[in-house]
């Protein structure tokens, strides 16, 4: 709390900083606002180091030996680095497959969940129907019920369907984002509707409209619902596992999860450990670097409604 | 609106657009809640084909458990634990970061950056910074003279761990929210207010945080909502334990469902969990309507 | 061909020892496949067999543990192997602990043991007798508890560096010594729970009192899956401690020039009656006439002597079989491995397997009383109590309702 | 043929409020016709309607000689402007045109010569390969223009689309549309326009005939200059004109044969060009109009008893002209005149002031219906 | 006392750029001067400079007799109403006004009392309870007036304060802001005013004094009508005035005593009015201008040589005066007239147009200074 009201401070006084407005007398050498940008790139390195630290530890204690990683904590680089144990981790299992089998279902079902959010937040901002409250209360509804409630009754759906021990089930059975036709929905509503006049005007049909000219305007809420809905997916842990039966079909994190399971001998190798879950990470990492301008500005620019 | 001559045609086109949502929300949310009420009135144990109406039984039961008394208060301490500091932090780092300056948009993603990592993975790391021995927080508690604490083993501490590593998580996305809702507003009403000639407290609690109230309030509702429903964390951090005192509603839904098979306590307590966060919601929202300025 | 699919678990040893006897299996006939599919856990196991019968996906075989291969039978939900053996099955060959625990009281037979399991005392012999001790003086828990204080060491600041004992974390071992002093969990008749008895709080509290104000005995708990049952055995392996309370199945992974093995130790003068229990091989309901016999060819296979002596000597669980001892392998085995005897010795004197009738909830209860009292440091009588009031709830409900 | 009927046109929104009470309009081929009135009378109701963007609760609406109540307005033969302009933000100027002619399936080299032509005449060549976001607003509007020209639509829709451009630029682009008519008139191509606005001067400056609307009524539909000099009632006479019609009431008086009009204490004869034009024969209340250029200074040699003395308590001074704001009979006049002349008048100075009596206008206090029958 | 004065001012802005070039500005006590320039001239840069919003880069500023640089905003005596009013939308309207007093912790009856008063001469006391957005753009306006007014300052800064209108509502607040600087003055506070605006009708309506600004530099500094009538260059002459006026190349040349305006193929002999008033005395290239209202219809008795003919090709009505455009020596003219005496000029018909030639301006084609004396 101290921190933060710290944090609030500093802030706060920035901002009239931003209007600058010198307090003091002409030019001295160090400048009140010197001692605030200081303290406020020091706080922030604080923070960050706190947020990252997870994933350094994570990462170069898959570097270290397995008796390193225990004796000094406090110690973050290996002494050696022991690059080998990627290689012995990817070999003793299938991770490239895992991560390949989340990539596909993560991507299938971003790609659904962007177009039936898209569809459905359409209809709700620019149809008038009967029951369209009904059917917003509906979704938000959905949103206050944890997943696993709906576990059961989805799993005996899923096997009605044929589909259990399948990607295209969880594919399925994932499609419906409530956050997404929220997301979506705020997102469209801040779109002029003489824009989506003009279109009928010219003679498009809905779905022209939304494909033509909605959607493109819309990039970078759709790039961060997309990466939002891939990266929980992609994650998704206790679901999968409950589908999926086959090893070979596992997801990566339930295949994470095995394989610490399935190292359930005496002398159990952390730094595997550590590899597995950094290469687990890797590639929503380098995802993120890639969209991450996108995203950070996309929730920027198309946020909530205020 | 929209002017369609053909009934029909409006009627397919609407379908159209609906169903693709409509039909996994209907087939994997709606109807298995709806199964979950029904199922909340049985002793089903999931697989037999036969089962008995027992009516309230399970809700009765459940309402005199002390330990579902005990999730109860757990998930109620944990959400407020996590939502209040999470979008109080949130807000202060999006003060610091709102304003482009040389390495903003880094410091921003690296703030971000927790949110994209699998719990699974993560919270791995997290158990070994707590670890009761050589644990890093230890170590570094060992730096200022403090005492090793053996987290997970009492009841506070533990909480205390998953209520850290949840806030860690949910900080970054909480603040990007305040981050956009904070340059939406005008700098010519910051311009106003430095004529006004307030101080910069002043500011912030009578201008900055009325303004921002509308993000506040739908990301306490979404933090709550997530708080409610926190299960990865729990699972590996602490199992519930010790002693199932951080053993939250939904960790004992999942107890109660996939451990013992009670499938109507199970659906009863989810039931509850429902309304919670309904009632949560509501009261925000009710709340909401005095402090949020629109 | 008919194809068998299998979902089982296990740790290493065993995981690679199933794979072999699968493989051999394959190759010795051609009428079934065996179709493995590894799983997470036994529990995981549990749970996905749920959800399979539940939707009708479900294997031709599982591997369970004992309680819920009962509760499975409770539910009616496997295939009776009665109807499938033959003659030359000879079903008498069993250890008829482990018969007893998959024959119900019609006399239906709900599976077949796979190998059996039970928790046995692993400590240090060469340090042992440098304190001048013998396996003698670990036969009863006072004993165990005077042997551990006598080796316990600390440093300076009074941090304990060298442990007495550790027991292994969990409900478990602290029942098996309840019931070494006699205790149950239910009354006869299945009405009451006895939990909050003076037998059960004197043991449970003792523990306490040598984990929490004596300091001679410590618990790891928590983790990732198996992660405490090996920072215990670690400690024992890396010179920490004296001895720990482990499982049969740990002794593929231990190294007995260091170590030696004997059976748990009685409480005062009752002698020791700790749980011993079968892993399970069942057929699920609803499974094809063809699969069973697939099924049931297999789990032959897997059981005669010849074989479950070699998995018993590979993964140190215990043999179903009596004929196993005759093998000539293992007789030659168990002179090098006198430890691989001792859990068969104990399960000679065990209490059958404990199975819940409320599916779980009376487990739970005493789970939480066990973390209460071993990582907490609450009272026993406080901590057995409130789970003994919860699990009487649960059990009145169970009772009521059947 | 793209005459534009409405007949007994209503329109009542879902929640329940009537905006358009049965409007009769009937816009000729090829006329310029703009909708004018205060904000939220129900213009652009009116437009959006023609539009088929909003549906018609009762009435015939017809284009040419097709009743198109249901028609989707893409079969309807228009093009429309809107306010802000509408242009897809993420295509350039070139796919902003000719995206709804895609939709028609019209051959590409079709699409591109409709569109080299349009810039041409709209001087936006240069710019189509821009997007929105690079343009000024001038700029926009008229790609905005160009995407309705290159339809080649029976009817012009324009719903403010001035009132986002700062005055110089409003001018200009006025001058724009104005020619944009002209042209294609002269092309041949009888295009008839429906221009949404409240501004008054491009009312004016714009219309062949203006509807002037008030509260989804219709006011009085007629040519520039008739609604100016011959409003039909009271508020068309208040809402026409710039500065302000002065408007108060009074009493008209027939006394024998000839008409009084008394104000205050003052009792003035109308002229006979008025009385002549008057449609009452016996004495009633009613208000008195009259515009601020015809409150004159008073010729000093001749002081008649339509002079009034005041006090002058604003000057605006334009270069060319000034205002005069009065108190007199416990309200606000205007008088503006021209500057040859008089210089200088001073804030708080006295001014004697004349009535010109020929050029007032008289309405009934109830029905605030004209007294006077137009001359034309 | 509070004139207001700019030394040397500059301003560069962060990113190299230098937005105001060292401008030079006295306002006296009591003084409405209005800036008023083309958008991004820096108008807004200049006021924020006095506000204490925006860095100085170098110069002197001073506020009665203190120099202000440093001071932060509140501490100079400032009231300052923003362009979209920038109310604190949270705040009901009496708390907007409070806030500030307030933080100067004045006693709570003296704030009610300050409220109190400015809402009545405001006519807001209705309106103290509601929120800025339960309020209409001119309520909104007043509201921000009120909060400047009960702060009492020195000097009242206005940034575009109208721009945010409709036209209406423009024209009856602009003379609520002129009133409020009348009352002002009247009670003894000589409030200095200092008006942003692009607008040259507020200009010239509201300024004691108009500055005219362009990229940065000021252009002149005058009462409105000496802008007007004697604008000082080029720029200030078409900025100034609306229709803007006529520009066109001509040459101006000497013979013998008498001097010509030579422009296409015509030369007039200049009056004698304007050659006493010529900074020159050799021929030169020059730009000559001329006011719409200075080009007439010829009288068709007298045609002298300064009557051209021309096709007109738009005319605009506002039902007592109309523009008329034409096309001559290769760019458009626009004349303006009164209504009186001339009806219905129809588009394309011939006219005889003549040029007022004692009213025209003329400026340096390189200096574009103008090379007339003004006459005051
Ligand atoms: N969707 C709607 N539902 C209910 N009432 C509406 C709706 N749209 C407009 N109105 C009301 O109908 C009336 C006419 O609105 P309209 O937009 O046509 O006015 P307008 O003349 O165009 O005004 P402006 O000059 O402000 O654009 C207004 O009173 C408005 O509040
Ligand atoms: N923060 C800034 N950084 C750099 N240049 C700026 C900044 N603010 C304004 N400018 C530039 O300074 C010049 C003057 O801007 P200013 O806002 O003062 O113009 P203005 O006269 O008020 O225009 P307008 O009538 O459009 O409000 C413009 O060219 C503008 O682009
Ligand atoms: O649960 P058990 O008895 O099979 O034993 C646990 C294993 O030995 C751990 O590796
Ligand atoms: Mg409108
Ligand atoms: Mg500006």
């Amino acid at each position: 709390m101290g921190l933060l009201l710290k944090g609030i401070l500093v802030t706060t006084s920035i901002q009239a900083n931003t209007q600058q407005v010198h307090l003091s007398h002409k030019t001295p050498w160090l400048t009140l606002k010197h001692v605030q940008q200081a303290a406020k790139y020091l706080f922030l390195s604080a923070c960050g180091l706190f947020m990252v630290f997870p994933f350094l530890w994570m990462f170069f204690g898959s570097l270290k030996t397995n008796d390193e990683i225990f004796s000094n904590p406090l110690e973050l680089l290996p002494q050696h680095f022991h690059w080998y144990n990627f290689v012995e981790t990817m070999q003793s299992a299938p991770f490239g497959l895992y991560i390949f089998n989340s990539f596909e279902v993560a991507l299938f079902t971003t790609l659904l969940v962007l177009a039936n959010s898209s569809l459905f937040a359409y209809a709700l901002t620019r149809f008038t129907f009967r029951g369209k409250t009904a059917m917003f209360s509906l979704v938000m509804a959905s949103y206050m019920l944890p997943a696993a409630v709906t576990y059961v009754p989805s799993y005996i759906v899923l096997a009605k369907l044929g589909l259990l021990d399948t990607h295209a089930g969880l594919i399925l059975s994932n499609a419906a984002s409530v956050f997404g036709v929220f997301y979506l929905r705020q997102v469209f509503l801040k779109i002029h509707p003489s824009l989506i006049e003009a279109a009928r005007i010219d003679g498009a049909s809905e779905l022209k409209i939304l494909w033509a000219i909605v959607l493109p305007q819309c990039k970078a809420a759709l790039t961060t619902l997309g990466l939002i809905t891939f990266i929980t997916n992609y994650n998704s842990y206790m679901w999968p596992s409950l589908v999926i039966n086959t090893a070979d079909k596992n997801l990566i994190a339930t295949g994470i999860r095995q394989f610490f399971i399935a190292q359930g001998n005496y002398g159990l190798n952390w730094s595997h450990i550590m590899a597995a879950s950094t290469i687990a990470v890797v590639p929503l990492l380098i995802l993120f670097m890639i969209s991450q301008k996108i995203i950070l500005s996309g929730i920027a620019d198309n946020g909530i409604k205020e | 609106m929209l002017s369609v001559n053909n009934k029909m045609k409006q009627y397919w086109q609407l379908l159209f657009f609906l169903s693709p949502l409509l039909l996994p929300l209907l087939l994997f949310w709606v109807l298995p809640f709806i199964c979950s009420i029904y199922i909340s009135f049985t002793d089903w144990d999931y697989i037999s084909p036969t089962y008995d109406w027992v009516g309230m039984d399970n809700y009765r039961y459940m309402l005199d458990d002390s330990q579902f008394l005990q999730a109860l208060n757990n998930t109620l301490v944990f959400s407020l634990a996590v939502v209040i500091p999470t979008v109080a932090i949130g807000l202060g780092f999006a003060l610091l970061l709102q304003k482009r300056f040389a390495g903003s948009s880094f410091f921003r993603a690296i703030i971000f950056s927790p949110w994209i990592t699998p719990t699974v993975a993560v919270s791995i790391v997290w158990s070994w910074v707590f670890d009761s021995k050589h644990g890093l927080a230890n170590e570094l508690l060992g730096l200022i003279g403090v005492p090793s604490v053996s987290w997970f083993e009492h009841g506070n501490t533990a909480m205390f761990v998953v209520v850290l590593v949840t806030i860690w998580q949910a900080v970054g996305w909480t603040m990007l929210f305040f981050i956009s809702a904070l340059n939406k507003i005008p700098s010519s009403i910051y311009e106003a207010s430095l004529i006004d000639g307030c101080s910069a407290w002043t500011r912030f609690l009578k201008i900055t945080l009325p303004l921002v109230s509308p993000t506040t309030f739908f990301l306490l509702i979404v933090n709550i909502i997530n708080a409610i429903q926190a299960f990865d964390q729990f699972q590996i951090l602490t199992q519930g334990g010790p002693g199932g005192e951080t053993r939250t509603l939904l960790y004992w839904f999942y107890q109660l469902a996939f451990q013992q098979y009670d499938m109507g306590s199970a659906t009863a307590t989810a039931v509850i969990i429902f309304l919670i966060t309904a009632f949560l919601t509501s009261l925000n929202v009710w709340i909401g309507k005095r402090w949020v300025y629109y | 061909k008919t194809t068998v699919e299998f979902w089982y678990s296990g740790g290493t040893k065993p995981q690679i020892m199933m794979k072999k006897l699968i493989k051999e299996f394959n190759q010795s006939q051609d009428q079934y496949t065996i179709v493995p599919s590894l799983q997470g856990n036994y529990t995981e196991t549990y749970q996905k067999l749920q959800a399979g019968l539940a939707s009708g996906t479900a294997p031709a075989l599982t591997l369970l543990r004992g309680d819920r291969a009962k509760i499975m039978n409770d539910r009616h939900l496997v295939e009776d192997l009665r109807p499938l053996m033959t003659p030359s099955f000879h079903w008498d060959d069993f250890l008829g602990a482990f018969r007893k625990q998959v024959t119900d009281k019609d006399g239906m037979i709900f599976g077949l043991p796979a190998y059996g399991t039970t928790q046995i005392l692993y400590y240090n012999k060469h340090i042992l007798a440098k304190y001048g001790f013998t396996k003698k003086d670990l036969s009863t828990w006072q004993s165990l508890a005077k042997v551990a204080k006598a080796v316990t060491q600390k440093n300076s600041d009074g941090q304990v560096t060298f442990y007495g004992w550790e027991p292994m974390w969990g409900a478990g071992n602290l029942m098996d010594a309840a019931y070494s002093n006699g205790g149950r969990v239910i009354s006869k008749d299945g009405k009451k729970i006895l939990f909050d008895s003076p037998q059960w709080i004197t043991v449970w509290d003792s523990f306490r009192k040598w984990i929490h104000k004596d300091h001679i005995m410590r618990i790891h708990s928590g983790g990732q899956g198996w992660e405490y049952w090996y920072k215990t055995i670690d400690d024992v392996m890396k010179d920490r401690a004296l001895g720990y309370t482990g499982s049969s199945g740990d002794q593929g992974d231990l190294n007995f020039n260091k170590l030696a093995a004997t059976i748990q130790p009685g409480w005062g003068n009752h002698p020791a009656a700790p749980e011993a229990s079968a892993l399970v091989l069942q057929i699920p309901k609803g499974t094809s006439k063809a699969k069973a016999k697939g099924a049931f060819a297999f789990m032959t296979f897997y059981t005669d002597a010849k074989n479950t002596a070699a998995w018993s000597m590979y993964t140190g669980y215990i043999p179903v079989r009596k004929s196993a001892e005759k093998d000539a392998d293992y007789q030659a085995f168990v002179k090098d491995h006198p430890q691989a005897l001792v859990p068969l010795e104990q399960t000679k004197l065990a209490t059958p397997l404990f199975t819940d009738p409320t599916k779980g909830k009376i487990i739970d209860a005493l789970r939480i009383a066990a973390d209460q009292v071993e990582v907490q440091n609450i009272p026993a009588a406080t901590a057995l109590k409130q789970a003994a009031r919860t699990a009487q709830r649960a059990l009145d409900r169970a009772n009521r309702q059947h | 043929m793209a005459a534009v009927t409405l007949n007994q046109i209503e329109k009542t929104y879902p929640n329940g409020f009537q905006a358009v009470h049965g409007i009769d309009l009937h816009v000729q081929d090829g006329e310029f016709m703009v909708l004018v009135g205060p904000s939220g009378c129900a213009k652009s109701t009116t437009l959006r309607m023609i539009a088929g963007l909003e549906d018609i609760s009762s009435g015939k609406l017809s284009i040419g000689d097709k009743q198109v109540n249901h028609l989707p307005p893409k079969d309807r033969g228009i093009a429309m402007v809107f306010q802000n302009y509408a242009l897809y933000p993420h295509m350039s100027a070139y796919e902003n045109m000719a995206f709804g002619l895609k939709q028609l399936k019209l051959p590409k080299e079709e699409i591109q010569a409709r569109i080299d032509q349009a810039a041409q005449s709209l001087e936006i060549t240069n710019l189509l390969q821009q997007k929105p976001n690079e343009m000024s607003g001038g700029q926009r509007q008229r790609v905005a223009l160009g995407r309705a020209i290159v339809r080649k639509p029976d009817v012009f829709l324009f719903d403010e689309p001035l009132s986002n451009l700062d005055a110089k630029l409003r001018v200009s682009t006025r001058i724009g549309i104005a020619k944009l008519h002209q042209d294609l008139k002269a092309s041949g191509q009888q295009a008839t326009m429906i221009y949404v606005t409240h501004d008054q001067v491009e009312a004016m400056t714009l219309g062949d005939r203006i509807c002037v609307l008030n509260a989804g009524k219709i006011m009085q539909v007629d040519k520039p200059m008739h609604l100016y000099h011959y409003p039909a009632n009271k508020f068309v006479a208040g809402f026409i004109g710039s500065p302000a019609m002065n408007l108060a009431k009074a009493m008209l008086e027939r006394k024998d044969q000839h008409w009084f009009i008394t104000i205050g204490s003052l009792s003035w004869r109308l002229p006979d060009v008025l009385t002549t034009r008057l449609t009452v024969d016996s004495s009633q209340p009613v208000w008195l109009g009259i515009r601020p250029e015809h409150i004159r200074q008073a010729k000093t040699e001749a002081r008649h008893d339509n002079t009034i003395d005041v006090v002058i308590s604003v000057v605006e001074s334009m270069g060319n002209e000034q205002y005069l704001y009065f108190e007199w009979l416990g309200q606000e006049w205007i008088s503006r005149m021209g500057l040859e002349g008089l210089e200088h008048i001073q804030i708080n100075s006295s001014q004697a002031l004349t009535f010109d009596l020929t050029n007032i206008h008289l309405f009934d206090q109830d029905t605030e219906q004209s007294l006077l029958r137009p001359t034309f």
